[in-house]
Parts: C-alpha cells; sequence; structure tokens
C-alpha cells in the first residue's frame, strides 16, 4: 500500500457536452497540506464534487486509503460522447452517496457557506458528530446512549475551544460574522472526525487580514490532529504559504503540479491566470 | 399603518373570541339558543329540545329540509303542558356539518344547554358518532331519518321514527320487480357512504336478477360515463340512493341524454330539487318515501302557508314549497318529542327516555310507535313519481314488505 | 362501441374543462412556486355567479360579467392574501392559499345555504347532439376545440408579446427579473388574470356540463386539474393540457370499467409513477441543486 | 449547563403531572353535562395535538413535505377499531357482511375487565401505529425521492388511494365497507362505575391527555436527540446534511415513520374520541386542517403545535358557535347570524392569523425557551 490518503485516477466529469474535469490525475499524501488551484471555472470545485460522491464521475475512480471508493465508465449516451483515453478501463460501478464517503473519513467545506442556520454554534458542530454515533433511535430517543452523548458533547466544547469558538457557542451560527463562520465550517468538518480534511475556496471572500490568519488557523489544525488538508483556493498568498504541493487545472484539465516555488514560475500558470482572470 | 390595522384586527378577534368564549361557555344558553317562533306568550317555563341536524357539509340541504318541519311545529305548537303546567319549546340548534369529526362537539353542546331530548339527525353517520355523547348524558335521541340499523343498535338512548335501510331497499328491489319486471339493475352510490352502500346492498339482496354495482367517488360531477355504461349494460332500472347534491346531478344529466331507463331513488332523492332538474324531461323517477303530500291536507296547507310568509324557510326550502317527505318526518318528530314530555310529566331527561319506548303517535306520515331496539314499527312506503310535466310527485303505490 | 365512444366523448370533454383550469395551476406555481389551492374554488364562484346573475340579467349581459368578476376576484386574491406574504416562507402562502380556500367554500355555504344551485342553460352549447348514436351535449364538442383555440392564443401571448417576455423571466428566476427591473408584481397579477379567467371560462363549460353546484363543487375538479399539472410537468402549459387530457381520459376509462371505485386512486396512482419515473412530471424542467 | 437542563425537564414534568391532575379533578368536580362542551373539546384537542406535533415532525423538523397525514390516521384507526371491537358485537357492528372476519378482540384477549381494558386499547393503539409506520416505510420507498411540493401531492395521493382501498366493498368483512366500525372501547369506558353502573369517577379527558402527553414527549425526546438534531440539519440545508455524513434516505425515512406511527397512533385516539371509525372522515380536508393548526402554532415548535390545536378546536366547534344561531337581542334580529356564518368567521379568524402572524403563534420557539428569556431580559434589567 501506498502512502498516499486519497489517489484520483483518470477522472472526467462530463456534463451534456462539456467536460468538467478533463483525466485528472493527483495525490494526496498523509499529513500534507496540498492545494488545487486554478482560473473560475476550471472544474476545481467539480473535482471536489466528484471526489466527495456528489457526482458521479463520467470515468476514472477515486480511491481513499488505499480502498477504492469512486469508480465508473461512461454509460448510455455519454459512451459516444466520451473519448477520453482511459475511456472502459474502470468497468465495475461504484458510486457511494456523499454521506457514505463522509463516514469513511473525509469531511469537507463549501465555497459558499453551509451552515445550518436555525442551529447554534455548539449545535452545529454537535450535529456532525451524528455520523459517528452508534445507538440507533430507540435509544437514542430514550436516553439509554448518555454515556455517548455526554462524551460527544465534552468533544465537541474541546473542539471550539480549540479553534476558538468557545466564547460564542451558544450564538445562532449565521449571527457570527463572516471570518468566524468559516472557521465554525471547518470545525463542523472537523467533528466528523475525517483523516483527510477537503477544503472548498476557505478564504473566499476575507480580507488579507483575515487570510493570515486563516493560514495559521490551517497550519495548526494540520499540526493538531495530524490531518491531512486538500484545498482549493484563489488567494495565492495563502496557498503559496502554506501548501506542500499544488495542483493546477484550467479548463478541466491538470496543467502543472509541484511546489509553491516550480508553480509560480510556471509559464503555463501565469498565462491561464493572466489569460482568464484578473481578480485572483 | 399596515401594522395598526393588522392589531386591529387582531384586536376584534380576540374580543370576539373573549366574547363567544363567555356565551358558549354559560350553560344557561339564554344568549346563544333562539326562542323560535311567537315563543314569548307562553310564560317563564321553558323546555329545551335540541336539534342536532347538519346545517352545512353534504347533508345541509337535506337537514334544513328536516329542521323545516321541527320549526313549523314548533311555530304551530309552540307550548306544552307538562305536568300540569305551561311550558314555552325552545328548540335549541347544533350543526354536526354532515361530519363524523364535527358530531361528537356538536352534540356535547346540546347537552350542555340542557335540553331534555334531542332531534335528528339527517344523515346516520352522525347520529352514530353522536350517539355514545347523548347515551352518556342520559339524554334520549329521536332519529328522524336516519334509517342505518347502526344508529339505534346497541345504543339505548337513540330511538328513530323512520322506516331502515333494510326495508328501504327491499322494498324498492319488489317496486322495480313487479313494475318493471326488471332483470338487471345498475346501482349507483357514493364511495365510502354508508347510507348508499347499505340500501345499494339490501336493493342486491332483494333483488332477483342481476346486479351491476359502481361507486363514484365523493364530489364527483361527472356522471356521464356511470349512465352510459347502465345504457350499456342493457339495465332495466337505474337504483341510486344517492345524497341531493349528487342526484340533482344525475337527473339533470339522465334529463339531457334522454335517458330511457327509469331511476329509482330512496327518501333522499324525494326533494323538490330533484323534481326542478327533472322538471320539463322525459326521466322517469322513483322514490320511495315516507310521506306524500297530500296526505294530511292541514300540515300541507299550514306549512305551505307559513314557507309562503317566512322567505328564509323558503330558501331553506330550495325556493318553492313543494314539500319534502324529510319535512313531514321533522315535524312528526317534534310531536313525538311533544308527546314524550307529556307522557314523561317533567322536564328531566330520563323521565322522557322512560316515557319513549311505550309511546305511540298518529303523525302525518303514519302511526309511530318504538320496537325494542327503539326502531320506529313500520310497514309501509310511499312510492311515488315525479310528474315532469307539473314538476309535482304523484302517489305510485303503497308498498309493504313481504 | 357505442359505449367506447360515449367514454371517450367524456373523458374529452373532461379532459378539456380540467385543462383550463390545470392552466392557472402551472402557471401560478411557475411564477410563484405557489399550488395556489383556492383556483377550484374560484372556478365554483364563477359558477355561483353566473347563477345569481343570470337570475335577473339576460345571459349576452352576465356571461361577460362572469368573466370580469371572475378575473377580478383572482386579482383581489392575490392582491390581498398572497402579496403580502412575497417574503414569507413557502409554507406559509401555501397555508394562506388553504385558507382562502376556505373561506371561499364556507362563504358559498353561507350564501347558498348549502342548497345546490341549477346553472343556468345557455343557448347553443346546452343542446343536445347525437354522436354515433351517442347523445351527447354540444358543449363537450365545444370545449376540447375551445381549449385549443384558447391555448394557442395563451402560446402567443407569453412568447410573442412584452408581458409573456416578463412572465417567462420571471419564471425562469425571480431574483434576477427583479433585479432586471421587471414589474413582478405587474407580471404576477396578470398570471392570476388569465388564470382566473380561464378558470371562468372553464367554469362557463364545466357547469353546462354538469349542472348543479354545491359549495365543494369546485375541489374536485381543482384537485384533478393540479394533478394533471403535476402530472405534465408543473410550470409548463403544453404540459398541463396534455396531462388533463391523459387524466380525463384516463379517469372516464376507469370508471367506465369494473374498477370504478378506484377511480381517483388510479389517478393518483398514475401521478405516483409518473413522478417516481421522472420527477418533475412529463414535461418538466429538470431542477439542479447547485453544490 | 447539563444540570440546568436536568432541572428543566423536572420542572416540565412537574408541570405535566400538575396538569394531568387538574384534568382529572376538574373533570369529577364540575357537572359533567354542563360543561361537557369543555371536556369534549378538550378531549378533541388532545387527539389533534398528537397529530399535529406528529406531522410537525416531518414538516417543521425535517422539512419533509408531506400531506399524507389523514391517511396514517386513516390506517390507525382502522386498525384500532378492527382489534378493539368486543366479539358479541361483532355481528351487530359488520350486519352488512354478516359478521367479521377477524374474530377476537384484544381486551377480551387480556381477560376483559378493567386490565384487559387498558392492555387491550394501549396494544391497539400501539399496532395501529405500527401498521401506519409500516405503511409509510412501503410508501417512503418511491415518495421520499421526490422533491418538496411533488413529496407533498405524492403523499396526498397515497392518502386518497389508502381510503379508496379502504372504502373497497370487497375488504368489506374486514374494514366494514363503507359502515362505521363502532362500539369498541372509547375515551368514556375509561370512567370508572360502580355496581349500579353510577359513574364514580371520570377519567376520559385524563386518559386522552395521558396517552397524547405520553406521544408528545416521546416526540420531544426524540427531537432533542442526536436523530432528531440530525433531521433539524436536513431540514436546513440538506446538502450539508449529506456532507457531514448524515444518510438523508435513512433519516427521512426514519422521519417519515415515525411521524406515521403517532399520525396512526393519535388515528386510533381520534376513532375513541368519534366513537366510529369510517374511511369518509379521513380526507384531504382534514390533513389540511392539522397542516393549519401546524402553521398557526409555528412551524418547527412542538409547544406551538399543542397550543394552537386546543385554540383551534376551541375556537372552530365551541366558543364560535353562537354565530350559528339566529340571535334577538331586544326583540331585534342580529344580522348575518345565520348557519354557516360561524365557518365564515372562523376562515376570516384564520387569513388574519396567517397574514399578520407569518410565523404563528411561537414562530419556532418553544414555551420554556419564551419563559427563560423574559427571566433573562429581567435579570439583564
Amino acid at each position: 500500500m501506498s502512502e498516499n490518503v486519497l489517489k484520483v485516477e483518470n477522472v472526467t466529469m462530463q456534463f451534456g457536452g462539456v467536460v468538467a474535469v478533463d483525466n485528472l490525475n493527483l495525490e494526496v499524501n498523509q499529513g500534507e497540506i496540498v492545494a488545487l488551484i486554478g482560473p473560475n471555472g476550471a472544474g476545481k470545485t467539480t473535482a471536489f464534487n466528484v471526489i466527495t460522491g456528489v457526482y458521479q464521475p463520467t470515468n476514472g475512480a477515486v480511491w481513499f486509503q488505499g480502498e477504492k471508493i469512486v469508480e465508473n465508465h461512461p454509460q448510455g449516451k455519454m459512451k459516444q460522447q466520451y473519448k477520453g483515453e482511459h475511456a472502459g478501463d474502470y468497468t465495475q460501478v461504484l458510486a457511494p452517496t456523499p454521506d457514505k464517503v463522509t463516514r469513511l473519513g473525509m469531511a469537507r467545506t463549501f465555497q459558499n457557506i453551509r451552515l445550518w442556520k436555525s442551529q447554534t454554534v455548539f449545535d452545529n458542530v454537535l450535529i456532525a458528530k451524528h455520523c459517528r454515533t452508534t445507538s440507533n433511535v430507540f435509544s437514542a430517543a430514550f436516553r439509554l446512549n448518555r454515556k455517548e452523548e455526554a462524551q460527544q458533547r465534552e468533544n465537541v466544547l474541546e473542539l471550539l475551544e480549540t479553534v476558538g469558538l468557545a466564547d460564542v457557542k451558544d450564538e445562532l451560527a449565521t449571527s457570527l460574522p463572516y471570518g468566524k463562520q468559516r472557521r465554525l465550517e471547518i470545525a463542523r468538518a472537523l467533528a466528523a472526525e475525517p483523516k483527510l480534511l477537503l477544503l472548498d475556496e476557505p478564504a473566499a471572500g476575507m480580507n488579507p487580514q483575515e487570510t493570515e490568519e486563516l493560514t495559521a488557523f490551517i497550519g495548526e489544525i494540520r499540526d493538531r490532529f495530524h490531518m491531512t488538508v486538500f484545498l482549493i483556493e484563489h488567494h495565492m498568498n495563502l496557498v503559496m504559504n502554506i501548501s506542500e504541493r499544488i495542483y493546477v487545472l484550467d479548463f478541466g484539465k491538470l496543467i502543472a503540479q509541484g511546489d509553491p516555488a516550480a508553480i509560480q514560475n510556471d509559464k503555463r500558470v501565469i498565462e491561464a491566470y493572466l489569460g482568464v482572470s484578473e481578480d485572483a | 399603518m399596515k401594522k395598526f390595522f393588522a392589531m386591529l384586527l387582531a384586536l376584534a378577534m380576540v374580543l370576539s373570541l373573549a366574547a363567544c368564549g363567555g356565551s358558549g361557555g354559560s350553560s344557561d344558553g339564554s344568549g346563544s339558543s333562539q326562542p323560535s317562533g311567537g315563543g314569548s306568550s307562553g310564560g317563564d317555563k321553558v323546555v329545551r329540545i335540541g336539534v342536532f341536524e347538519p346545517a352545512t357539509g353534504d347533508s345541509g340541504a337535506g337537514g334544513k329540509q328536516e329542521m323545516l318541519g321541527m320549526q313549523y311545529g314548533n311555530k304551530e305548537t309552540p307550548t306544552v303542558e307538562i305536568g300540569g303546567e305551561t311550558y314555552t319549546v325552545e328548540l335549541v340548534y347544533a350543526d354536526n356539518a354532515s361530519d363524523a369529526s364535527k358530531a361528537p362537539t356538536a352534540a356535547s353542546q346540546l347537552v350542555s344547554q340542557d335540553v331534555s331530548l334531542v332531534l335528528g339527525t339527517y344523515g346516520s353517520s352522525s347520529a352514530i358518532a353522536g350517539g355514545p355523547i347523548f347515551g352518556e348524558a342520559g339524554l334520549a335521541a329521536i332519529g328522524v331519518t336516519c334509517t342505518n340499523p347502526g344508529v339505534t343498535a346497541g345504543n339505548d338512548y337513540y330511538f328513530r321514527i323512520c322506516f331502515l335501510d333494510p326495508f328501504q331497499g327491499t322494498v324498492l328491489a319488489n317496486f322495480a320487480q313487479e313494475k318493471f319486471s326488471a332483470k338487471k339493475a345498475y346501482l349507483l352510490g357514493e364511495l365510502g357512504n354508508d347510507y348508499d352502500q347499505g340500501l345499494l346492498n339490501y336493493f342486491e339482496q332483494a333483488f332477483d336478477g342481476t346486479c351491476v354495482k359502481d361507486s363514484f367517488p365523493t364530489n364527483t360531477s361527472d356522471f356521464s360515463t356511470y349512465l352510459n355504461k347502465a345504457v350499456a349494460e342493457g339495465a332495466d332500472v337505474i337504483f341510486c340512493p344517492v345524497s341531493i347534491a349528487y342526484s340533482t346531478q344525475i337527473v339533470k344529466l339522465a334529463a339531457s341524454m334522454n335517458l330511457e331507463i327509469p331511476i329509482l331513488g330512496s327518501d333522499t332523492l324525494d326533494s323538490n330539487m330533484v323534481l326542478e332538474a327533472a322538471k320539463g324531461s322525459n326521466v322517469q323517477i322513483y322514490v320511495s318515501t315516507f310521506y306524500q303530500e297530500g296526505g294530511a291536507p292541514d300540515f300541507d296547507n299550514g306549512i305551505k302557508a307559513w314557507l309562503a310568509e317566512d322567505s328564509t324557510a323558503m330558501t331553506n326550502n330550495g325556493g318553492n314549497d313543494t314539500i319534502a317527505a324529510v319535512t313531514a318526518m321533522g315535524y312528526d318528530a317534534y310531536y313525538v318529542a311533544l308527546e314524550a314530555l307529556k307522557a314523561a310529566g317533567s322536564t328531566d331527561k330520563g323521565a322522557v327516555k322512560a316515557a319513549l319506548p311505550s309511546l305511540t303517535y298518529t303523525g302525518v306520515s303514519g302511526d309511530i310507535a318504538f320496537d325494542e331496539v327503539g326502531d320506529a314499527i313500520r310497514d309501509t312506503a310511499y312510492i311515488k313519481t315525479a310528474d315532469n310535466a307539473a314538476g309535482a310527485w304523484t302517489l305510485e303505490t303503497v308498498q309493504t314488505a313481504k | 362501441m357505442q359505449y367506447a365512444i360515449s367514454i371517450l366523448l367524456s373523458g374529452v370533454s373532461l379532459g378539456g374543462q380540467y385543462a383550463l383550469i390545470a392552466i392557472g395551476y402551472t402557471m401560478v406555481y411557475g411564477i410563484l412556486r405557489l399550488i395556489n389551492f383556492a383556483h377550484g374554488d374560484v372556478f365554483m364562484v364563477a359558477g355561483l355567479m353566473m347563477v345569481y346573475l343570470t337570475a335577473s340579467l339576460p345571459l349576452a349581459v352576465s356571461i361577460p360579467l362572469v368573466l370580469i368578476l371572475t378575473v377580478l376576484l383572482g386579482f383581489v386574491i392575490e392582491r390581498a392574501a398572497y402579496k403580502p406574504l412575497r417574503e414569507a416562507p413557502r409554507m406559509s402562502v401555501m397555508i394562506s392559499a388553504i385558507g382562502v380556500s376556505y373561506l371561499l367554500q364556507n362563504l358559498a355555504t353561507y350564501i347558498t345555504g348549502g342548497l345546490p344551485q341549477m346553472y343556468p342553460e345557455i343557448p347553443g352549447i346546452s343542446a343536445t347532439v347525437s354522436i354515433a348514436g351517442v347523445s351527447t351535449k354540444w358543449v363537450t364538442i365545444v370545449t376540447p376545440v375551445l381549449v385549443l383555440v384558447l391555448v394557442a392564443a395563451l402560446t402567443q401571448l407569453i412568447n410573442h408579446t412584452k408581458v409573456g417576455m416578463a412572465m417567462r423571466a420571471v419564471a425562469k428566476d425571480f431574483e434576477t427579473a427583479q433585479l432586471m427591473g421587471i414589474k413582478i408584481n405587474a407580471v404576477i397579477s396578470v398570471t392570476f388574470i388569465i388564470g382566473s379567467f380561464l378558470a371562468a371560462v372553464g367554469s362557463v363549460l364545466y357547469f353546462t356540463n354538469y349542472q348543479s353546484i354545491v359549495p365543494l363543487s369546485g375541489s374536485l375538479p381543482g384537485l384533478r386539474a393540479f394533478v394533471a399539472a403535476v402530472f405534465g410537468g408543473i410550470g409548463s402549459i403544453p404540459g398541463a393540457v396534455v396531462g388533463a387530457f391523459i387524466i380525463g381520459l384516463s379517469e372516464s376509462i376507469i370508471k367506465g370499467s369494473n374498477w370504478s371505485i378506484f377511480s381517483d386512486a388510479f389517478t393518483f396512482a398514475l401521478l405516483i409513477i409518473i413522478l417516481v419515473v421522472k420527477p418533475t412530471g412529463l414535461f418538466g424542467e429538470k431542477v439542479t441543486d447547485k453544490v | 449547563m447539563k444540570n440546568t437542563s436536568k432541572k428543566g425537564a423536572w420542572i416540565g414534568l412537574l408541570c405535566i403531572a400538575a396538569l394531568l391532575a387538574a384534568v382529572v379533578v376538574l373533570e369529577n368536580v364540575l357537572d359533567p353535562n354542563k360543561n361537557i362542551m369543555v371536556f369534549t373539546a378538550l378531549k378533541k384537542g388532545a387527539v389533534y395535538a398528537l397529530v399535529a406535533v406528529s406531522m410537525n415532525l416531518l414538516n417543521g423538523f425535517t422539512g419533509l413535505f408531506s400531506l399524507g397525514q389523514a391517511g396514517f390516521m386513516l390506517l390507525g384507526a382502522y386498525t384500532y377499531a378492527i382489534l378493539t371491537i368486543p366479539t358479541s358485537q361483532r355481528d351487530a357492528v359488520y350486519y352488512i357482511y354478516n359478521g367479521s372476519a377477524i374474530n377476537f378482540s384484544l381486551p377480551e384477549l387480556f381477560g376483559g375487565g378493567a386490565v384487559g381494558l387498558v392492555l387491550g386499547v394501549l396494544l391497539a393503539l400501539i399496532l395501529g401505529g405500527c401498521v401506519a409506520a409500516v405503511v409509510a416505510w412501503l410508501i417512503g420507498l418511491p415518495v421520499l425521492r421526490l422533491k418538496s411540493d411533488y413529496l407533498a401531492i405524492a403523499t396526498l395521493g397515497f392518502g386518497e388511494i389508502i381510503r379508496a382501498v379502504f372504502q373497497w366493498d370487497k375488504l368489506g368483512p374486514v374494514t366494514n365497507g363503507a359502515n362505521a366500525l363502532k362500539n369498541f372501547p372509547t375515551f368514556t369506558s375509561f370512567n370508572i362505575q360502580n355496581a349500579n353502573g353510577e359513574t364514580v369517577l371520570r377519567l376520559s379527558t385524563f386518559v386522552a391527555f395521558l396517552l397524547a402527553g405520553v406521544c408528545i414527549a416521546v416526540i420531544v425526546l426524540l427531537i432533542n436527540s442526536t436523530y432528531g438534531r440530525a433531521f433539524k440539519a436536513i431540514r436546513d440545508d440538506e446538502v450539508a446534511a449529506e456532507a457531514m455524513g448524515i444518510n438523508l434516505s435513512r433519516h427521512k425515512r426514519l422521519a417519515f415513520v415515525i411521524s406515521s406511527f403517532f399520525a396512526g397512533f393519535g388515528g386510533g385516539m381520534f376513532a375513541m374520541f368519534a366513537n366510529q371509525a369510517q374511511a369518509k372522515t379521513f380526507t384531504t380536508a382534514m390533513t389540511y386542517e392539522i397542516l393549519l393548526i401546524v402553521v398557526i402554532g409555528g412551524i418547527g415548535s412542538v409547544s406551538g403545535s399543542c397550543i394552537a390545536a386546543f385554540l383551534y378546536v376551541a375556537a372552530s366547534e365551541w366558543w364560535l358557535r353562537f354565530l350559528d344561531a339566529e340571535t334577538f337581542i331586544g326583540g331585534v334580529k342580529v344580522p348575518l347570524l345565520r348557519n354557516g356564518f360561524r365557518m365564515v368567521v372562523f376562515s376570516v379568524v384564520i387569513m388574519i392569523v396567517v397574514l399578520f402572524f407569518r410565523r404563528g403563534i411561537m414562530g419556532d420557539k418553544e414555551l420554556p425557551d419564551l419563559l427563560k428569556k423574559r427571566r433573562k431580559e429581567g435579570a439583564v434589567k
């Protein structure tokens, strides 16, 4: 078994005639912080959605901790349309729902924050623990799971203290300032006890100071929880500061990979960025 | 401005709620019940008779016609001698909305208003739902036209003055065979309506030929497929003991498609609205009923005069003065109630209940006496046919059970 | 054979009448995402107005008057009961619709006393006609034709006028349309006006066929028409028409079979099967939830 | 934190116990006939409260818009009735079908008498709930994949289908076709009588409250458990819930089945209240009625649903009744008052509530929350 936690193999995602992700291959190793960057519409979030089971890829497979969790080959109409080089290599269909992927040990955040609006900060994190409960409905309803529940509450409290949200734990999640909401979303993902943390543009909409704090925060998390982090980002500062390796996507294709220094000097990357988007 | 308006409305609502809470909760009932007719002259002693009838819902029309009989009776005889004293009779109304889920509260309302006995209801399922409440309170109820056997069975406190479904179904089946030598009958009733389905069932049992049975869902108004089916099946008669709203629909349709098959109906079809629907057409309609207009001329003339002067009553009767059998039954029920009060010699509900089983009375619809279950001992039904030219009922035959 | 024709005829005419009501449902849903439960009752009220108006006015006056009054009713309902709730959760608006439906039914009960009212004969379409030995009213034949004409006119309106364009825009994206300066409230009012107008036309056709009106007369055709709208893909006008004819015909056929007691159940079973196979109905647009 | 919640639970329990005791005392002290309206309204209110809370569990807490409540109530009511009609009464009840296909009665199986009654009724109610739950599970397989309005219309359709099946005369020996099932134990059967047949202790309203109370308590416990939190997460954001490892289809099905169980249980209680069970009572109109209660009480508030249920029943069937009677004040007839006016006023009241109290009586807050808030505010001042 290799050391990698996540391996994406020949993944292609086609929506009708549009190829959102084209034959993507990447690996994330234990304890690494890896970034996936690219201009708007490059297919980053789509790649995330394939990895987490939201979309079933047109072709390709995803391995998690040495286990194949997603696998598909072009079917039906797609079969005629799809002309990728590995077409038909994957014959077995494996399509877990996102919740199953999460229970396997991957947890994600969202580009546009998706917290549970009517819940408090504490409950938002506590609910994420639900996927780790072993009690059934009856024992939960009749409070036969007191021990587990108490344990979970304690863990959540600890977690909130770690991420610095303990003082606002009884506030409504949506009443928090933007930066803290991002933080809360990460805390929520951590509560699901993942091995791999997937962050979808964690610094979107943040000012430079907040971004700096977040950069430090992500590093802290990796160290404290021995976490592997895979993130999508626009903010070059953040990416360059914390990631060990970077993959660059453009129009669904992988155009470059390597350490931050190499990427910064890669011609194609600069072209892709300057040519398409200026706000990055 | 908007907020102010909202507050005002809310306030009005709360106030009205509070006001009604007050009057509804007060059990003396002086504010919430009405002295009907010219009841003010009879002195201070008052006896209350509960009227447990639907005024809304799908049996609302029938319920109102039944109430008319009681109201007319009350107008005619607003007082009663009980134990040597004159009492003014007051009718207390409760609308059971033709709905079994609303009937218990309506029944409770009557119980709380201290009535001596209860009349009603049109529609058996409300009677079945309300019955136990009366039984629990020790209050006797006299069913007027609830013909389902389940009303009185198992309930000592429910009596009734009409015939029962098994009797009516049998009578009509016999009539169909005698008059039309029918070999095949098409039976149509509302799905899930115990009245319709019960009658269809008894008809089927008594009918020697073949029966084609159909049910339509509640609130149907398109009956063309059903009538066409009857034609296609080659039925000799159509039997549709459905409620007034459906029967007018069916008759209208039959008139427009020149249906040649005679339509048989039960007491529910005995309504001037059915007559009106059939007027001027060639539809043959036969209904079995409790009463035939002309059977008691005094009553007929009296109530017609009353309808002519009371416009609300006229509207409730469907806008003309043809007397429905249920009205006559309501009228008789009112007098049976008075007789029971007299026989009891007291307004106490227990005494009234005790007096009922042995009571006999000759009303406009015939002799009334109760058997051991509390059902009327009746063995005659009138079969009427619609005279479409004149828009009136004519007596076809008087049928007895064999 | 004759029987089959009679079933077919009644199915087609039912389908036509459902279609006219279903368009109202589908248009309102397309724009407001609201199941307008009161629509069937508007249809019933249109029928009752006809009964009361013809009592004192000639038909030539009362028919246009009924159309105008029904349109007005639809407009008022929207302004009074739905517009104040534009920002409220969708369930509230639906409850408001149920409330309006209750109110109309109870008012009708109060005014008519719950007694069935006889719909007036309308010369021309009330007359009987015989087709292949099956006698039926002219209205049965007029209905589908009229439906097609009205739908064609409506499609023209939606595809080729400014109002129609605005309606399509609002249906596609409520917020953006608003930002683009489309007068949302005006568009919604127009939608309700068209819906109520068609319901009024539908009521004339329907009650000419089935002449007795009770306060609950609107609920069954209303529900059926709604099912038809969902069946065809709610929000799509051709879908509503096709759905209505399918529902009308299948209802008629099952009524004519030995399983007539399941005619309602069958309609719903058909609906559920369609929804499970094609979750947005026959012609409905696919909606995807963006992650 | 934990202590206060425990304390709150105790206070809640005490309040409920006090309420139950008050019901028993009142029912035995007040004149049963003069005040029968109060108790009838209370009984119906209790039944509707339970059903409304069960619907709220689905519509308010899980965000699944279902309109099948009346159908599930029907299943519960019929199961209860069929299992509890005394064998001696069966021929009379099933008179059209010459007796019933099921010839046992649960209270009798438990040996009759008071013990048999209690155990039999309880078991029958629970079985009623189970039947509803099983049917819900089956229906849920295809239907729960649908979203919002489509789910609503599909569940509404299933309600209608269930009703048609129960009205089918081929099933008559079991369901009694179109006829009502009756003569089974009702709430009043729990009134204790002495040897002379006089009622010595009235417990009918108490039983209704107890049953509804226990069920609602279980629902509240569920809502506050980890599963309840998961339901709320699904309601707030399905995508996020799924991403956080909550199995959507499993949890939706769970909520649907549990809600249906309690709707079925409530249906059995409704039969006890109405003294009969007949399919035609359980119409879509009934579902709308319950939905109205849920919305008026506040979507996502259990105590709101309970309060609204009592208010709704009392207003529609008791307080406003005087509007139906023609009334004379000082010899002058009050205009407008006649049959049917009550329902007009009632629908206007509903419209006012819906338009001006959009979030219902309680919003998504619970009664204790409001009290706590007030205390907090008081402390700050």
